[in-house]
């Protein structure tokens, strides 16, 4: 049994597994590159090796190079994490022939759900309802999708076999977009996951997207833990999770919790996985795929279950049984996660990079934080921007609400813009109040200003702010050409914080 | 000093009277105001009431975060003021439009040649970075002019990439 | 009912306050000293208003005032946190007088118990044991207590009947060690409650210190949340407390907990309160003193228990019954706090001024951090020293135990000295590791060298450090001489830390 | 370079060799050393383990804080070591020693008057600080010299108090 794990990571989930490790006594080997040699999971790991430049083809993605470091450091297992060679089946398999432990499924379930057309197949031979779109397994070149478009009817989603985390998708609205968004789709997929292959789906309009996580061990034991909602994205991304969804009910909850066990068996599934699913407003739902891997979202779950999912895969991994029997799971309340990116929501939500010169993590009762920066990190363009993921537990869901709201008052991050005023006006609008949202709301009807109308507003703050600040700023610059003159200026705020607004 | 605010377009007449008195419209408030640890970050009470805001000098003017809304500010004073309506001030943007680099990135493709006409709202060019690919978009009709970079290429911030006149 | 709660107090517990007000929608009014003007408190209230200088007599006692503000601001309500006014009947009794509700019990409740010496009496004729002491409630002279103390007998406890954390408490051995530590005692006392009367209690030996918390609505309903562990103390401040105590048995906790409900109910208590008492090896135990306040380490229980405290006391105090009964209150895993405190644990403890540069709250799964200080936050001489509370939940007391392991080792306080060495030697402990400690053992038998001797040392990794830090300080130097000369060296890290450690 | 470093009583012979290597007793290591974020907080790196380390900046030396435990150090390179064995270096100390505020705070009582003999452990004196007396006593056996406060002072940190010789 081994007693030190790799984590092939970085950034939050790094940390996340580090902590999980450090709880269950295991030592930890961080692998970082050039660009993250001060980020936490290096410093909090017990040995840390450089992989090598920024760019994660030259780093995390260094499959070969990781296993070497592993077999060097005498760790006996790899944590992958999510992203990067979490779902790549020949990493997990190259990682097994090297005698080494897998913290995840076998490499066939991971390729068996990795290409999300085998996965669609697979499910519709067990019976598992699919979301409608192109059918088999075969590479299908430009020409073979724009024929089969039609067929699949617009509006539909060109998605890539490899995907994963909104990447290599685009949304198609009639034939003239095709050929526009089949190589902007192919382009991003490459660069994501090194492979071009997508395949079609039907786009269904009014669905929310609602996943199931699993457990599994190493004897056949599969639970699960119920259902998060997922359905407030942007650009195929989620935004913002919550556990338990607002439109389950009792029956569904247990239909599809049955069907999710159901296909993690059909590939012999061992550790955590999701069974992602779009739930229509009849409350039929569809396959849409696995993700065989830990979920970014994890954290809501574990809030409402009780299950320390990464422990749990660690200790599956270990070879023990599950902790729990399916009759243990039961929720308690009600959990939210925001993810907070360097984004800027003011501004088409453009990626922002910096220096974090300053920050206040919230915390107090029911706050989590899962975050790999402090004051000091620098947010570089290299890795994606999600840079902390907030999440609160609520005894219900309004109460969950309330907290979100104190937190993200709380939450302060200077050096970059983020997305903290998207997630504050989210929890002031009608819609995400009542939970009567889909996965086109954040797109196409969540509109920042318009929710505001209806809050109170400070614009004679904001003007009694930018005049001290104009103010402060003139005399300065008076004071400056007046050079050898006493300053008579008496705010206090004279500081360095324009040199850092440069 | 008395200054004329604009805050969405909404204009408040602010008079700085001392360290710790402004009037607003003509009604005089108590205030004590701090910048909270050397940062961006300011400390505002107004006749008790307690707000936090995050100050960003944005490239014109300055922008202002409180309780979770951003406010864009324009601050003159009557001279300021004096001069831009002069100037006809407040009058359509023309000139040319510089296309910067929001953040360092990589070019994956350009979707305009030099001499192009594009509208408002048209996709210049799709710049990736954080594993995400941005669509850059005309933010107004005109004719593409200078173009600065070519695909592949990685650019810093700010770089100017191309201009729209 | 009230909808807008001033609250009398600073730091961590002004914060914890304000944030159950925020999840109750709940407006906020906060006070503060020119010392706080920065302070979390202020900044994260609807208002915020001036009391008067840093020393707590001219700003956080001044009771007139602070109710004066509370009229001004439309308050309904004061809540009055943990020390400074919160065990004040007087001030109890002016903010009744004022039409606004005092959020703790009536000023009956808090005299009968506040006055330590008629705490005694009152217990003692309920039929409830207390420690052998001096009797009666009259004040007692230095001459009465020199006759009177051979009677109780030594060694002995001299505590102020106003007492409260430690203060004014003096530990005696011996007859010849009277004079000065009534003195010492007295003149602590005097500058911390603004009076000096002092009686006597018999030190128990081999005794821990559990305390059970109880909560009681305006309708007579009485529970308690069980008991939590206090017995880490030093110069009688806790440490370090436990939720459950690791020596409590069914019976025991049963046995507590009527005694608690039967105290609480003679003074017809209302809100949070708790009865401290000694629990000796024989598993008898003496009614030591009732808190008539929120308790500093009133999280653990939050955690165990599922109750949030804070909340509870504000609905009381807004005329609602009590949301649970006695049947509702389960314990659930372990919880463990760990008061951060700004002392030097290398340097006897001695309390550590100065500008806080730097700050990493841990976070992550089952963390919690209770504080008011952020990056930039000047600690200042004139408040107690503890800078925050860490408390973690586990599902079993070695899960908790490890969890506070990687907490304290993510903890970062750059800019003054803390005691989170001391704890983190504490988790290292065999004797805490095995639940056998009583109250004496901070101060007569934990010895940071020794515990740190069975453990791996890294002497060597100092040396390294040490040496590099001096070769660039020395480089450095000779280059500051050689000024003119191009920079040769290379070291990354050649930075302002030199210029904030001077 | 070479130094020799002492760690509560236990010496190593410490020599940089490079930017990423020194020898320790010998053995060279691979090290890779960072301040973290302009702090006294130390990234290391040696051969591939992760060690962070607070360094304090004593009074006469450096103090490192490596998982939960301080090290007293004292770094001396060939030269200073030599000159420290020529002056029996490591003989007890003696001079004066100063008693000085550890934090700011009030002086509740003094405890010895001038020229009081003293021993090791004696209290000196109670200054009231973070609403806690803390008792400052007396590092080795002495005189008192000079007083430089009285009962009711308040004193700044660092404040010379008195003196024991």
């Amino acid at each position: 049994m081994f007693n030190k794990v790799l984590i092939a990571n970085r950034g939050e989930i790094a940390v996340r597994v580090l902590r999980a490790c450090r709880e269950l006594g295991i030592k930890t080997v961080a692998v970082y590159s050039e660009a993250d040699r001060q980020a936490m999971h290096v410093r909090y790991a017990t040995e840390a090796y450089l992989l090598g430049p920024a760019p994660s083809r030259e780093s995390y993605l260094k499959g070969d190079k990781i296993i070497e470091i592993a077999l060097k450091s005498g760790a006996g297992a790899i944590h992958p994490g999510y992203g990067f060679l979490a779902e790549n089946a020949d990493f997990a398999q190259a990682v097994e022939d090297a005698g080494l432990e897998f913290v995840g499924p076998k490499p066939f379930a991971i390729s068996s759900m990795g290409d999300k057309a085998i996965a669609r197949k697979t499910m519709m031979e067990a019976g598992v309802p699919v979301v409608p779109g192109t059918k088999g397994t075969n590479r299908l070149s430009d020409e073979d999708l724009l024929r089969l478009a039609p067929e699949v009817g617009f509006p539909l989603l060109i998605k890539a076999t490899a995907g994963g985390g909104g990447k290599g998708m685009r949304e198609v609205k009639n034939m003239d977009e095709m050929p526009s968004a089949l190589s902007s789709a192919r382009g991003e997929a490459k660069s994501a996951f090194g492979e071009d292959n997508v395949y079609l789906e039907k786009l269904l309009i009014g669905a929310r997207h609602i996943e199931i996580q699993v457990l599994a061990d190493k004897f056949g034991n599969v639970i699960h833990l119920n259902e998060r909602e997922c359905s407030l994205q942007r650009r195929h991304q989620k935004l913002l999770e919550e556990a338990p969804s607002p439109v389950m009910d009792e029956d569904l909850r247990q239909r599809m919790g049955e069907v999710a066990v159901q296909a993690a068996k059909a590939v012999n599934y061992e550790s955590a996985g999701t069974i992602e699913c779009l739930v229509d407003s009849d409350k039929n739902f569809y396959f849409l795929e696995m993700n065989t891997r830990l979920q970014v979202e994890h954290p809501i779950t574990e809030l409402v279950t009780g299950v320390d999912i990464v422990k749990e895969q660690i200790r599956i991994a270990r070879g023990r049984k599950l902790s729990f029997t399916q009759d243990d799971i039961k929720i308690k309340g009600a959990a939210i996660e925001c993810r907070v990116n360097a984004e800027d929501p003011y501004n088409n939500f453009m990626p922002s990079t910096g220096l974090i010169s300053h920050i206040v993590l919230p915390s107090g009762p029911g706050v989590r934080v899962d975050t790999g920066v402090y004051a000091g990190t620098e947010i570089t363009p290299y890795y994606d921007s999600m840079i902390s993921k907030l999440i609160v537990w609520g005894e219900t869901r309004a109460q969950a609400i309330l907290r979100m709201r104190r937190a993200l008052e709380e939450y302060k991050v200077v050096g970059v813009r983020t997305n903290i005023p998207f997630h504050q006006t989210m929890m002031d609008s009608h819609r995400f109040m009542g939970g009567q949202y889909d996965t086109r709301f954040v797109e196409e009807e969540f509109d920042m200003e318009e929710i505001a109308e209806g809050k109170e507003t400070f614009p004679d703050i904001a003007a009694i702010i930018a005049t001290l600040v104009k103010h402060e700023q003139t005399e300065r610059a008076a004071h400056i050409v007046r050079r050898g003159e006493r300053d008579t200026s008496n705010w206090k705020w004279l500081s360095r914080w324009e040199r850092l607004s440069k | 000093m008395k200054y004329i605010t604009t805050i969405d377009d909404k204009e408040f007449l602010i008079e700085i009277i001392d360290d710790t008195h402004v009037s607003i419209d003509g009604k005089i408030v108590e205030v004590d105001f701090e910048s909270v640890e050397s940062q961006p970050v300011f400390s505002l009470i107004v006749d008790g009431k307690s707000y936090e805001a995050y100050v960003y000098q944005g490239e014109e003017a300055l922008e202002v975060l409180v309780k979770g809304r951003l406010y864009h500010s324009r601050v003159e004073d009557e001279r300021e003021r004096r001069l831009r309506a002069a100037s006809g001030g407040g009058a359509v943007e023309t000139g040319t439009f510089h296309l910067k680099a929001p953040m360092p990135g990589l070019v994956v493709s350009i979707s305009v040649e030099e001499g192009q006409e594009v509208k408002k709202g048209d996709v210049l060019l799709i710049l990736e970075s954080m594993k995400m690919q941005n669509e850059l978009k005309s933010p107004r009709d005109g004719v593409v002019g200078r173009i600065y970079i070519a695909a592949g290429d990685s650019v810093e911030q700010r770089k100017k990439m191309m201009s729209v006149e």
